[in-house]
């Protein structure tokens, strides 16, 4: 693993790696060299298998993660590259021609997440949600606790008791609780 | 015998962005709903076809009729409450949602394991995989008019069920594969009725493969039909029986050894034809290799040693930021879940990579076109495919 | 295509004449042994900690109250209502249940058409299953939350013996946090502590590791915080819900852990004088004890003008001239005082109330007045020669203030409580110093198990070399002359009658001569009540033996208030408790003092 | 003892004198702790105040006795004189506790006095005739006893353990 960074790394700019497990490593890289170093560990280095493509959204730093997840069976290799985008409009790169079946999930990143791939195939088509109008739902900022209660009705009667506080009121509502 | 050999060339291209733009005012193409309710579909997803004839000129997924936003609920939960939730991604073969979160969980947490719970946990991981082949041979032979070897495998899935719920206390969806280890020991006496229940299972699947394997009605549907180039394998991510149908031994179980499979012996079984007989004929030795493996787990196993350790109080359980991918060889092929966490009691992304995922979206509608109507139903079957997975 | 092909699915004939596989009836299939059905709950069990309602991911639970269970010490008297249209059947509630109270039947089939019977109570609201043996229950201990209590330092015997350092090392903060994590936070304990302080909240300070904030909270509730870190009789740990499976959580340490990890001198930052407007009202407290001074501690922020007489050299009162330095340093109280003067109270030493001033000065001079005066009197046998036994409180007040104490090489110390062994530890060090060998026996009235001490006292004690014989009556002191030489017990055949009520029995031919150059007497305390007068101690209205007070403290008359030991006895934690209850008590009157003026 | 006393109990083993010796027992003490009260301190008053109304409740009890016919008919009866009457007897004397007695002193006192007496009614009643008397000193023999628990606790309470 180390060896293939090694080799990379003359070439594109990577992050820090993080060697998760002897088999399992994650770096970042930069979103305009995705598409070259995928094609490259793609047809030299033999991480052929694209195993998943999926986002982070760390809103706190206004940024979103694309994780790629790219094997090499033969080696038994899995390489984590993180790309980063900014938050506000964000937009990846397509790698539908690397990967056909890239195109879904980039589908998927569009509606749930409202990155936007251009020139991927039926990337603005619904994919899981019809007629959605709210937020993209997997961003942080999205509440699907509020949503659910707009939504739907809570169960009428329900009423829980904090122990602490019970036992206070039952056992010494008279106690001047605190030196305030 | 009849041979179904379309020319494409009557048919517009499709467009750029793969769309196919057919006139439907012409009477001449015909869109179709199979699915979301047809008992030629696996689950809850819809294929629309557009034909012309009896032939399929393009076919389009569509899923979200399962959607309850798993991903985005296991952010709201602490790490141990995203644990009963896990399993419902997948109906036919729950567990590996459950050994995969926790496992991803157990490394991103740094906790060791007992020896014992990987034991448990493989042998839960084969009744489960054995669960799925069951209902894949009753889907496929179901699909295909069979119905009486539906009922049989669902029989006999009924009888693991009822392994399943004296070992982990539930039948479909287990809860049993906790992050530390597993909740119990098996029950006095468990290995006996296994193998009374292996033994039914190897007695209906010889009665299945002569309805199947060895049925001239059976071969004449399947063999030659939809059949995936293996060229194409790597490049729509097409894994497990799929893949080894069309001569690529991925498994990675032992590509990659998870667990205890580093100790056990089985084999891979492959085929050539990668049509769907093949598919369907990889799925079934696999299977009987599954019951020779639930034996060699029961054998080899220990007879003692605790199964559970010690967690830190889960009830305000932080774990440090990082990532990681754990993967193991389901039924349909690679599964595997892409942990985040970010320093709090919650996981920040959890990501569930289900081998449904491609097979039932990209690949299906790669395949489909070209085919004839009554293939669609055992094409698409024959991949296997989970829609959970897809929506999660 | 071969005619095998064409014949062999006609091999699926052969099933014709099976019978059906079919469950015939199944609602009366049994479920297997450990199926997760309805909930059971063991209503004594169940303490109503809510861990099943927090661990509950599906927010199906509810802690109610429930007829016939009733909050207590250690019970919150809720239990959980499950609604089953939530319930996924996960069992986390089972797995995490404090107690292990909560299980599940195997029973799941049930039908109804009123969708509310699916929410009920188990235990409470009766169930066909609640009897069932079968179902699921955790296979072995709670796994979900720590049993298991954090390793402390500690000095080992043969260390601590020659000297009064310090025992308890204290948790570090690594340790602490370790420690913290095992809480679940029910807050049963809240109730339990006299002083009710916040300790769940203060516990998951220690957790965030933000020991400050931990501090702050601390001094919200009591005053004396780095002391109860050290001698709290903590009974809050005997209502922990850890403690039903497993060690309860270390509160008293892990307050100290708070108290020790805060700079001494961020103190006096972190605990700051509210801004308040000067009332010019004037408090007198007689007794610089953890009552008093808690009393002064709320006045004095309230912005009232303290003063505090003290009868001895030193505030502390018991704290100081009775517990040992090596469970509480004296640098830690000076320490902890100086916090309490930082508020602005004034405390006067060496004033004794009766003597240098009388109480009916102070009762003109100033607005309200407080007793706190402690038990500062040892109470003695009277057996025959117990006018020559020394007073274990006397003895440790002198050892406190560094006076020389005899030191014989055998003493007897009469007592089973907590200053028992507090006089056999502190002579057994002051004979190490001076012999190299300890020399200490111990004799009590209590069998071992019944002893009033705690545990760790009585263990400590018997490691440093004590030796502690239970169940010994004294009869006699021995004296040859003018000097001591022994103690003659008996053995107690049985202290408490079938009713627990004490019935001493002896075996008068169990007798035993224990050799002594000194008798310590160790039992009651009382107070030195004689600072009243005879016309004060007559106005009062007294219960048993006590001054009559009213549930926020005040006596029978109107400017006085009494506090700590001398009503409630005896331990720090009430006394502080008490102080904040006489504290409101005279605000409330200067108030309306106050409003009558305007 | 004064010569009286002895007088009186020397030789005298009636019912009637049985009965004589028990009510002066018993007023003697009351009357010790209606005395006692005033010059103890207040703090220990209630303590001497529960012992002059628990003896005050067995005074009125030996008068009712003697006003009932059934326990008249009897009281020339011979009756064997208890073994423990010497100490009980003995009671009838008062103590001097001195000017100003703690409460130890007088529980000390108390505690010796209601040994005596349950020793005494204990087998007055194993001997007594079947009958209101015989149902009396059971009665008082259980009192005492109860009585004396309850001292001794609080005994325990105020001299052991309080403030341990």
């Amino acid at each position: 693993m180390r060896e293939i960074l090694y080799r990379l790394k003359d070439r594109y700019h990577l992050g820090t790696p993080t060697f998760q497990r002897t088999d399992l490593c994650f770096v970042t890289v930069r979103r305009d060299e995705i598409r070259a170093i995928l094609t490259e560990l793609r047809d030299m280095e033999g991480f052929t298998h694209l195993t998943f493509l999926t986002a982070v959204d760390w809103i706190e730093e206004q940024l979103f993660q694309l994780t790629y997840m790219v094997n090499n069976r033969e080696a038994n290799l899995s390489l984590g590259l993180r790309v980063l985008l900014d938050r506000e409009d964000a937009t990846g790169d397509t790698i539908h021609d690397l990967w056909p079946t890239a195109a879904t999930y980039q589908r998927e990143l569009r509606e749930m997440f409202g990155i936007k791939f251009p020139g991927s195939p039926r990337v603005d088509e619904e994919f899981i949600l019809e007629g959605w109008t709210d937020l993209p739902p997997y961003r942080r900022d999205f509440d699907t606790l509020a949503y659910s209660q707009q939504t739907y009705n809570d169960r009428p009667g329900r009423v829980t008791h904090d122990p602490k506080t019970h036992m206070q009121k039952t056992l010494y509502p008279s106690y001047p609780k605190g030196a305030k | 015998m009849f041979s179904f050999k379309p020319d494409r060339s009557q048919y517009p291209a499709p467009g750029p962005d793969g769309k196919l733009e057919v006139d439907l005012e012409t009477g001449k193409y015909l869109k179709l709903w199979h699915g979301p309710n047809h008992p030629g579909i696996t689950g809850n997803m819809s294929v629309e076809l557009t034909v012309c004839g009896d032939e399929v000129v393009e076919g389009k997924t569509h899923v979200g009729y399962l959607h309850r936003g798993f991903e985005k609920l296991m952010e709201r939960r602490t790490f141990i409450q995203v644990f009963p939730i896990v399993c419902r991604v997948c109906v036919p073969e729950p567990d590996f949602n459950e050994y995969c979160y926790a496992a991803a969980v157990e490394e991103l947490a740094g906790i060791e394991v007992p020896e014992m719970a990987s034991w448990i946990r493989t042998l839960i991981l084969e009744m489960g995989r054995f669960n799925s082949y069951m209902m894949a041979m009753g889907g496929i032979s179901g699909a295909l008019g069979l119905g009486v070897v539906g009922q049989w495998m669902t029989y006999v899935r009924d009888i693991m069920l009822d392994r399943f719920e004296e070992l982990t206390g539930a039948r479909i969806y287990h809860m049993f594969i906790l992050p530390g280890g597993v909740r119990a020991h098996l029950p006095e006496g468990f290995e006996a009725r296994m193998e009374e229940v292996l033994q039914t299972a190897e007695r209906y699947l010889a009665d299945a493969e002569n309805l199947m394997f060895k049925s001239s009605v059976f071969k004449t549907r399947t063999q030659g039909v939809g059949v995936i180039d293996p060229a194409l394998f790597e490049r729509f991510g097409v894994t497990g029986p799929n893949a080894r149908a069309g001569g690529v031994a991925k498994d990675v179980r032992k590509d990659s050894p998870y667990l205890v499979y580093d100790q056990l012996e089985f084999t891979v079984h492959t085929e050539e034809a990668s049509d769907i007989y093949a598919r369907t004929l990889v799925r079934y030795k696999d299977l009987l290799e599954t019951i020779q493996l639930i034996r060699q787990i029961l054998r080899k196993m220990p007879k003692e040693g605790e199964v559970m350790t010690n967690l830190p109080n889960v009830l305000h359980w932080k774990i440090p930021r990082g990532e990681t991918y754990i993967k193991g060889e389901s039924s349909r092929g690679e599964y595997g879940y892409y942990l985040v966490t970010d320093g709090t009691g919650y996981p920040r992304r959890v990501n569930v990579r289900g081998p449904s995922y491609t097979h039932a979206m990209a690949l299906l509608e790669h395949l489909i076109p070209g085919t004839n109507i009554s293939d669609v139903a055992a094409l698409m079957v024959s991949l296997h495919t989970y829609p959970p997975e897809i929506e999660r | 295509m071969s005619l095998r092909d064409v014949l062999s699915p006609f091999t699926a004939w052969k099933h014709v004449i099976d019978d059906p596989v079919t469950i015939k009836d199944p609602f009366n299939r049994p479920g297997a042994d450990r199926y997760r059905g309805f909930h059971q709950n063991d209503m004594d069990k169940c303490i109503g900690c809510g861990s099943c309602e927090e661990i509950c991911q599906n927010a199906a639970i509810d802690m109610v109250p429930v007829e016939g269970q009733h909050a207590g010490p250690g019970d919150s008297g809720l239990r959980p209502m499950i609604d089953y249209g939530r319930c996924c059947w996960c069992a986390l509630c089972v797995d995490v249940c404090m107690t292990g109270s909560l299980t599940m039947s195997n029973e799941y089939t049930w039908v109804d058409s009123d969708p509310d019977a699916f929410r009920f109570v188990p235990g409470a609201d009766g169930k066909s299953w609640d009897l069932d043996v079968k179902g699921y229950q955790r296979e072995d201990v709670r796994r979900l939350t720590g049993t298991t209590r954090a390793p402390m330092g500690e000095m080992p015997a043969e260390e601590r013996i020659g000297n009064f350092c310090e025992i308890v090392d204290g948790f570090t903060p690594e340790q602490a946090v370790i420690e913290a994590d095992r809480c679940v936070e029910c807050g049963l304990c809240v109730a339990t502590c006299p002083a009710h302080m916040d300790i769940p909240d203060y516990i998951a300070k220690v957790r965030d590791g933000d020991f400050e904030g931990g501090l702050r909270l601390l001094y919200e509730t009591n005053p004396f915080s780095q002391a109860c870190g050290r001698i709290c009789t903590h009974k809050c740990e005997t209502t922990c819900a850890a403690m039903h499976e497993g060690d309860t959580i270390a509160i008293r340490w892990l307050k100290r852990a708070i108290t020790d990890s805060v700079p001494r001198e961020r103190y006096f930052d972190l605990i700051r004088k509210p801004d308040v407007p000067e009332t010019g009202q004037k408090i007198a407290i007689i007794g610089a004890g953890p009552a008093g001074l808690t009393t002064a501690y709320d006045l004095a922020r309230a912005g009232h003008k303290v003063v505090v007489f003290e009868a001895l050299d030193k505030p502390g009162g018991m704290m100081r001239y009775g517990i040992p330095e090596y469970r509480l340093p004296y640098d830690v109280l000076d320490h902890e005082i100086s916090v309490i003067e930082a508020m602005g109270v004034e405390i006067r030493c060496n004033m004794r109330v009766g003597k240098e001033i009388s109480i009916d000065q102070l009762k003109t001079a100033y607005d309200a007045v407080v007793l706190s005066i402690g038990l500062h009197q040892g109470r003695s046998t009277r057996v025959p020669g117990s006018e020559k036994a020394e007073a274990a409180i006397d003895l440790l007040r002198r050892i406190t203030a560094g006076e020389e104490v005899p030191v014989p090489e055998q003493v007897a110390v009469i007592g089973g409580g907590n200053v028992a062994m507090d006089i056999a530890r502190s002579m057994a060090r002051l004979q190490k110093i001076i012999y190299g060998t300890v020399g200490v026996t111990v004799t009590a009235l209590e069998e071992l198990d019944r002893f009033l001490a705690d545990r760790e006292e009585i263990e400590e004690a018997q490691e440093e070399g004590c030796v502690i014989y239970p169940a010994r009556g004294p009869q006699e002191i021995t004296v040859a002359g003018d000097t001591v030489t022994g103690l003659r017990t008996w053995k107690v055949k049985a202290i408490f009658d079938e009713e627990g009520r004490f019935a001493p029995k002896y075996d008068e031919t169990d007798e035993m001569i224990h050799p002594a150059g000194m008798v310590v007497e160790a039992i009651g305390q009382m107070s030195d009540i004689s600072l009243l007068g005879a016309d004060l101690t007559e106005q009062l209205e007294w219960n048993r033996g006590r001054i009559m007070i009213d549930s926020e403290g005040q006596t029978s008359e109107p400017w006085l208030w009494a506090a700590g030991d001398v009503t409630s006895g005896p331990d720090v934690i009430h006394a502080v408790a008490d102080g904040h209850r006489v504290a409101r008590s005279v605000g409330k009157m200067l108030a309306a003092k106050r409003e009558k003026l305007q | 003892m004064s010569e009286a006393n002895k007088a009186k109990l020397t030789g005298l083993t009636t019912v009637r004198e049985i009965m004589d010796t028990a009510t002066s027992f018993e007023v003697v003490a009351r009357d010790f702790y209606q005395s006692l009260a005033p010059k103890v301190s207040k703090n220990i008053r209630w303590l001497v105040d529960e012992l002059a109304e628990e003896e005050q409740g067995h005074v009125d009890l030996f008068t009712k006795l003697a006003n009932d016919p059934k326990v008249s008919e009897v009281m020339a009866e011979k009756i064997q004189r208890p073994v423990a009457d010497g100490k009980f007897s003995d009671c009838v004397q008062v103590p001097d506790l001195g000017e100003n007695p703690d409460d130890q002193e007088v529980l000390q006192y108390a505690l010796m006095r209601e040994t005596a007496a349950m020793e005494q009614y204990t087998e007055l009643a194993e001997t007594a005739p079947e009958g209101p008397l015989k149902e009396a000193f059971t009665f008082l023999a259980n009192e005492e006893a109860e009585h004396k628990e309850e001292l001794e606790k609080i005994y325990y309470e105020i001299v052991h353990s309080g403030g341990v």
